[in-house]
């Protein structure tokens, strides 16, 4: 069968990497081609060169459609050439409209004039096609990542493609909604669509991909029909070494309480008179790793941004850390209580992109550094250095940029901060959100080792089989309340979706 | 170096312009004639003493035989000055007297504000007089003194004559006509205003023709620009206060020369200004060369 | 209840902002002297603010695209030169105004290679602009003012639509709207909105962000230019300071009608509002008869206070 | 092999950005006026950006930390204007600076509280407060210039360091090395570049964003007022509008020096140069015996062509 696109030894070089080398892979019409690999093995470089961001001068390498050598100077040509792109890190324009976010550059209307009733009309249709309870003129900056997620999905899907290009979509989405975008995939290939997609996440492989190819190192190492294929095979082909055990829970060693929340009710941040989280009370222990799962929206953020002291306008509730009732008020004063917190928005409120990784790693732990107002470089490198090790950050260097690494690597980087504070309790806000399956299974294990040190966990996460495999006890959220707790043999995916859907 | 020609230094506050322009061509005419090499000297941003100071500086680092600072801020320059003079420098001030100075020339500030009271009396007549002043900024130094000695010397001749307000403008026509008119509204007995910049005439100017005032509210001008000779003419300006600006460029050189030469010199030399009516506008502009438009 | 939501919506409406302020200061200039409200007094302020509005529509359009401009002040002065250059070398009125508008789209298209093809940082380039214009003309016209135009070229500023509104007033009008549709309502103005929230997801969006930008650097100083040309007709004479220091107060009036300096929001309506905002608060301060040395301290403190009460307006309106 | 490297190592690092465009225009100075180079004119060269330098230090914090002020040359003026009254009513010269050093840090205590606390822009926030203090100080001194101050402190700005070396530039070289040092080495300075890097990701990370954005007003106006002090000092004068003006070319030269208008880089080192080279320029232009009238567009192109150079370097030499 003839490929609808294929690439012909394409590499791409940065300063110090070579992020792409020698890649070539072609695509069928109607079929769904899966790609994963490491953290940094080129998936998103790769996808950038197809959807004409790195222009062709940027890089070596070919780009045929239907079997004509085609010239990607630029988006347009791409574009033009029926390829829509779903991008890692997709920055939406936060003062404008949901409607104008996702026609962006392809506003209805004629003469230049923009059809404005049009706009909302199909920006409506498509708001209820995936079940968004947000309004077209609605600004898109009080939504939530999952929210911005959907919506830069269906801004690529509105655009009718022949060729669909999506980097990790999901993983900024609860189960529900990746649901409906496989659903939709499904339905685009079916109708001739041809879908590259990229993903950490092997269950979704399984689910909807024809063949997948996995990456390495910049290279193509393999290409398989995904029925021929076991799941262990191709987590070793990532990774380039055997997984016994994905989720590497110890015993743990509970002890006493350590935080307790009582009554917390906060406000919602647009609706007026309405709690986005509703007198909510739990207490955590020592060495426990607390889940707490939910649907999107459902206010687990939020719960954890009122705990850090991130959100404080109108909250009310009672918190005892350590015995001792704590009033927090701002994000400094949870940190001399001992608490950490690890964002689920990690470019917004997780990195400084014009830092390098040391500068960021060591961020939040400048306190405990030796000298009073001075800061000591040896010391400084080597904590980074040791950190960076310990996570197996993927760079050049520990002074490389931040924004010059890969989406999961900068992940690390802001679990590497944490860490490097030495919180007692840590919030993870969606722990391996663009993580793969290699450095996930590294980061259980620190959690692990966390809990077995006797640090206390308080993680969200959309990601079931890991809320169910991590957790030593289980909350659920639904509209702000707390609908489930479930401990040990309890925590099921089914139990767990049951109170999450639970009104 | 003996045989070299004489480096002279004007270090002025701006370059161009109906004043200073002319004051430039004065200065270049003499140095020609006499063979010297002029140099002339303005700061990028008006009225900064600091800039005069520093070009002053620059002046005598580049081994100035004869320096024209205009003195804006006694103090200012007294150390400046007091290098020069040590250095055997001819200091010639323009403008403004100063202790330092070998001598100065120019219209004295105090005699050009006596002269727009004079102007101004004249042009009013019996009636009252209320009375605004513009200037480029209030910060101006020279303009301060000027304006200072116009309300002293209206005192003395009219001790009736109200002053309102002292105006700033910018330099800036529009800026001066909104003001004008404003001030106007508020107090509709101003029936004139005299300026201390060139562009305030201009902006008083323009409000007298389109408030139709011409007659009713008198506006004294400054400087022989063809646009102002023009207002005058066209009688929305009474008169303005032209100082000799070519000749005190011309002058200056002479007089540093005649220091230099050792030959007798007075201290105080003031080039005057004249007062022009509409009867004199044509005279004066064929006179000074000055093409007028339609 | 209907009509205080509406009067709640009306409030919450960012392009809105500065009404508050100054109806205050409105009532407070009556009450001192009532005679600012003489129609001669208001027309005067609109017109003053005219001058300064055609140069504040474009720059809506930069600021919001995230862009900024330090040169407008020299092109504006630039327009007027060149024009009146052109008249006194006997050509048509509209031909010399073809001709400034001219070199203000040279000058545009100079900010726009360097800043968004070379990519200069806007702050210097325009300032180097800013010398590089003032030195041209300093040249040309030995900072003297040219004069002497034709009364059918003076007639453009100085001309009154029923012996009472002045012309220019009537062109800002004619480009406010067409600024504010172009702004609201086409897929350009929207582009530009977007290259100003986000560029990058803008260009990735197929927008033709390079050529959006470079258009509006070139509108901005013809439109400079154009405003030079109207106070050179509405003076007689072209002053070659004519828009000097301009720049600030251009950029301040547009802030203050609630365009962002970072891009991504900014409304027509709102510049305007600011243009007049801070040509009535000039007026004022003269009307009500405050003494020169008392204004920039008054008007520093009106400025600081009207976008105080802007924002407690819209915190009080449950925005942001 | 190596030394190439070191080049090129040299070349990459962003402060010294101004370093190529510096030399190009001393060599082309030194070649038409080889007095350029007497010990005697570089030492003025380098006192006039010495009191600009004295601002830039805090102003890179600023910018670095992803602020603006445009209030910093009425700072300047407010500050010398301040001390010589002290000085008129008879203090002793430290009182009067300390003084002088006061007014300046209330008016960053305002400028702080109503940007950070209450979130006004800081563009026209600044530029009130600007207003408002050019209005204090033509109400206190009704615009003239204050002078006759004893030599004790005239010495302070006048004085030369074995007779050649003012003061003043031992004053910047002094808080110009604190400056770096805090800026590269210290928990503050690193803190200033998180801010200003992405301010919200700093407050999550436990700093005090919003009193490190208040303090670094504070310094800003505190340091402009102690550059107006040394000025006054230097001639023996204040004047009113000593410092007006400043802001947009200090600015300039903090950009020139590499500092990002929107935050999170910024260097020391790179504002001094920046300072050196706008007072270079100027400096050479009047030994170059350039026309007064040419003077502005030689300026302005200068200032293109340097930044131009920066980028190009940057880029050949493997950055960005
Ligand atoms: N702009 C850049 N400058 C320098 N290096 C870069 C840049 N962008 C990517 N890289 C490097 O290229 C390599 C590939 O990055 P890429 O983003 O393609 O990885 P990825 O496979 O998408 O990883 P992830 O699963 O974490 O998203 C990484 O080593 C990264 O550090
Ligand atoms: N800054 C904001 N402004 C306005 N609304 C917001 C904001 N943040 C969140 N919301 C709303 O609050 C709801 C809850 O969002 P939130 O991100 O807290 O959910 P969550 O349970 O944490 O889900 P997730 O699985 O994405 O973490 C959403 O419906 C969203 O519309
Ligand atoms: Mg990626
Ligand atoms: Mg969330």
């Amino acid at each position: 069968m003839d490929y609808i696109l294929e690439m012909r030894h394409v590499t791409k070089r940065f300063p110090g990497v070579v992020a792409l080398n020698d890649v070539s892979i072609g695509l069928h019409k109607g079929e769904i081609l899966a790609i994963c690999g490491e953290n940094g093995a080129g998936k998103s470089t790769l996808m950038k060169v197809l959807s004409g961001s790195y222009a062709s001068h940027e890089y070596e390498g070919e780009i045929w459609i239907d079997g004509q050598k085609a010239d990607f100077t630029s988006v347009a040509v791409a574009e033009h050439h029926g390829i829509e792109m779903v991008y890692q890190e997709m920055n939406m324009m936060l003062d404008a409209s949901v409607a104008e976010n996702i026609f962006v550059g392809h506003l209805p209307g004629k003469l230049g004039w923009v059809d404005y009733p049009r706009l909302y009309a199909d920006t409506q249709q498509i708001l209820d096609e995936i079940g968004l309870p947000i309004k077209p003129r609605e600004k898109v900056r009080g939504l939530n990542s999952g929210q911005l997620q959907m919506l830069s999905i269906m801004r690529a899907i509105s655009r009718k493609p022949r060729i669909m290009v999506l980097d990790e979509p999901t993983s900024a989405l609860t189960d529900q909604e990746t649901d409906l975008l496989m659903s939709h995939m499904v339905r685009l290939r079916d109708s001739g669509v041809a879908i590259l997609f990229i993903t950490h996440k092997l269950e979704e492989i399984y689910r909807i991909a024809d063949r997948v190819a996995v990456m390495r190192d910049g290279q193509m190492v393999s290409l398989h029909q995904v029925k021929e294929v076991e799941k262990r095979q191709l987590v070793e082909e990532m990774v380039g070494r055997k997984i016994e055990n994905l989720y590497p829970k110890n015993q743990p060693q509970i002890g006493e309480e350590v935080l307790k929340v009582e009554h917390l009710s906060v406000p919602h941040p647009t609706v007026k008179g309405r709690n986005i989280v509703e007198d909510v009370s739990f207490s955590l222990r020592k060495g426990e790793i607390l889940g707490i799962g939910g649907l999107v929206g459902a206010g687990r953020s939020e719960t954890l941004g009122a705990i850090f002291g991130q959100i404080t306008g109108g909250v009310k509730g009672k918190l005892t850390v350590f015995g001792r009732e704590a009033h927090i008020g701002c994000p400094r004063d949870a940190i001399r209580a001992g608490i950490g917190f690890v964002t689920e928005e990690r470019k917004k409120s997780g990195f400084v992109w014009v830092l390098s990784i040391r500068e960021n790693i060591t961020l939040a732990s400048l306190s405990h550094m030796p000298k009073r107002y001075i800061i000591d470089r040896k010391a400084e490198r080597v904590r980074a250095q040791a950190m960076s090790d310990r996570l197996r950050i993927k760079a050049p260097s520990i002074e490389t940029r931040i924004v010059n690494l890969s989406g999961g690597n900068q992940q690390k980087v802001v679990l590497g901060k944490w860490l490097l504070e030495e919180p007692r309790i840590l919030l993870i806000d969606e722990p391996t959100k663009g993580i793969d399956v290699g450095a996930k299974a590294e980061i259980y294990t620190i959690m692990s080792e966390l809990t077995r040190a006797g640090i206390s966990i308080i993680m969200v996460s959309s990601d079931m089989p890991e809320l169910v495999s991590m957790s030593d006890r289980c909350l659920v959220l639904s509209n702000g309340r707390l609908t489930g707790t479930f401990e040990g043999e309890q925590i099921t995916q089914a139990n767990v979706m049951r109170a999450a859907i639970a009104q | 170096a003996e045989g070299a020609p004489l480096k002279v230094y004007a270090v002025s506050v701006m370059s161009g312009g109906a004043a200073w322009g002319q004051y430039e061509v004065g200065f270049n005419k003499a140095c020609e004639e006499l063979g010297y090499e002029g140099h002339y000297l303005a700061p990028q941003s008006f009225n900064s003493a600091a800039e005069l100071v520093n070009l002053t500086e620059t002046a005598i680092t580049n081994e100035a035989d004869i320096i024209l600072p205009v003195v804006v801020d006694a103090e200012a320059f007294a150390d400046v000055l007091t290098r020069a003079k040590e250095a055997g420098i001819v200091l010639v001030g323009i403008q403004a007297p100063d202790d330092h100075l070998d001598a100065y020339i120019g219209t004295d500030p105090t005699n050009l504000g006596n002269a727009i009271a004079e102007a101004l009396v004249a042009s009013v007549g019996d009636g009252p007089i209320k009375v605004a002043t513009m200037q480029t900024s209030l910060t101006a130094g020279i303009q301060q003194v000027q304006c200072d000695a116009f309300v002293a010397k209206l005192a003395q001749l009219r001790p009736d004559a109200v002053v309102i307000d002292r105006l700033e403008c910018n330099s800036n026509a529009a800026i001066a006509a909104d003001k004008i008119s404003a001030l106007y509204l508020a107090n509709p007995d101003c029936n004139a205003m005299i300026s201390l910049d060139s562009y305030a005439g201009l902006g008083a100017a323009s409000f007298v023709e389109e408030k139709g005032l011409q007659g009713q509210f008198h506006v004294i001008g400054i400087d022989d620009a063809a646009e102002i000779l023009m207002c005058i003419k066209n009688k929305t300006m009474d008169c303005t206060v032209a100082q000799m600006w070519y000749d005190m460029g011309y002058k200056s050189v002479y007089l540093a020369k005649a220091i230099h030469d050792g030959e007798a010199f007075e201290y105080a030399n003031d080039s005057g200004s004249s007062i022009i009516y509409a009867a004199d506008v044509d005279a004066w502009a064929a006179q000074n060369g000055i093409t007028l438009g339609e | 209840m209907k009509t205080r939501d509406f009067a709640r919506n009306l409030l919450a409406r960012n392009e809105l902002g500065t009404i508050m302020p100054m109806a205050l200061l409105l009532i407070v200039v009556g009450f001192v002297n009532p005679s600012f409200f003489a129609a001669n007094n208001i027309l005067d302020i609109l017109r003053t603010a005219s001058f300064a509005f055609i140069i504040a529509v474009p720059i809506t359009f930069l600021m919001a695209g995230g862009g900024m401009d330090l040169s407008i002040g020299a092109a504006t002065s630039l327009g007027g030169v060149i024009c009146a250059f052109a008249l006194k070398a006997g050509m048509p009125v509209a031909v010399a105004i073809l001709l400034a508008l001219l070199g203000g789209a040279m000058v545009g298209v100079f900010n726009g290679l360097i800043i968004v093809k070379f990519a200069l940082p806007a702050f210097i380039a325009t300032l180097g602009v800013q010398y590089a214009i003032n030195g041209i003309i300093a040249i040309t016209t030995k900072n003297l003012a040219i004069s002497g135009f034709s009364s059918a070229f003076k007639v453009l500023g100085q001309g009154k639509l029923f012996g009472a509104v002045a012309y220019p007033v009537l062109y800002a009008l004619v480009i406010g709207i067409a600024g504010h549709i172009m702004l609201t309502r086409t897929k350009y103005g929207r582009s530009v909105l977007a290259i100003g929230g986000n560029a990058e997801t803008a260009y990735l969006s197929g927008i033709n962000v390079r050529g959006k930008q470079i258009s509006i650097y070139i509108a901005t100083s013809v439109f400079a230019a154009l405003s030079g040309v109207l106070q050179a007709a509405r003076f007689a004479s072209a002053q070659p300071a004519a828009g000097s220091g301009t720049e600030l107060t251009i950029m301040a009036s547009v802030i203050i009608g609630g365009t962002s300096m970072f891009g991504g929001t900014g409304t027509v309506l709102g510049s305007a509002l600011g243009c007049v905002l801070l040509a009535t608060i000039t007026n004022a301060l003269i009307v009500m008869n405050v003494s020169t040395f008392w204004q920039n301290l008054i008007f520093g403190v009106i400025l600081i206070a009207a976008i105080f009460i802007d924002k407690y307006r819209r915190r009080a309106s449950g925005g942001e």
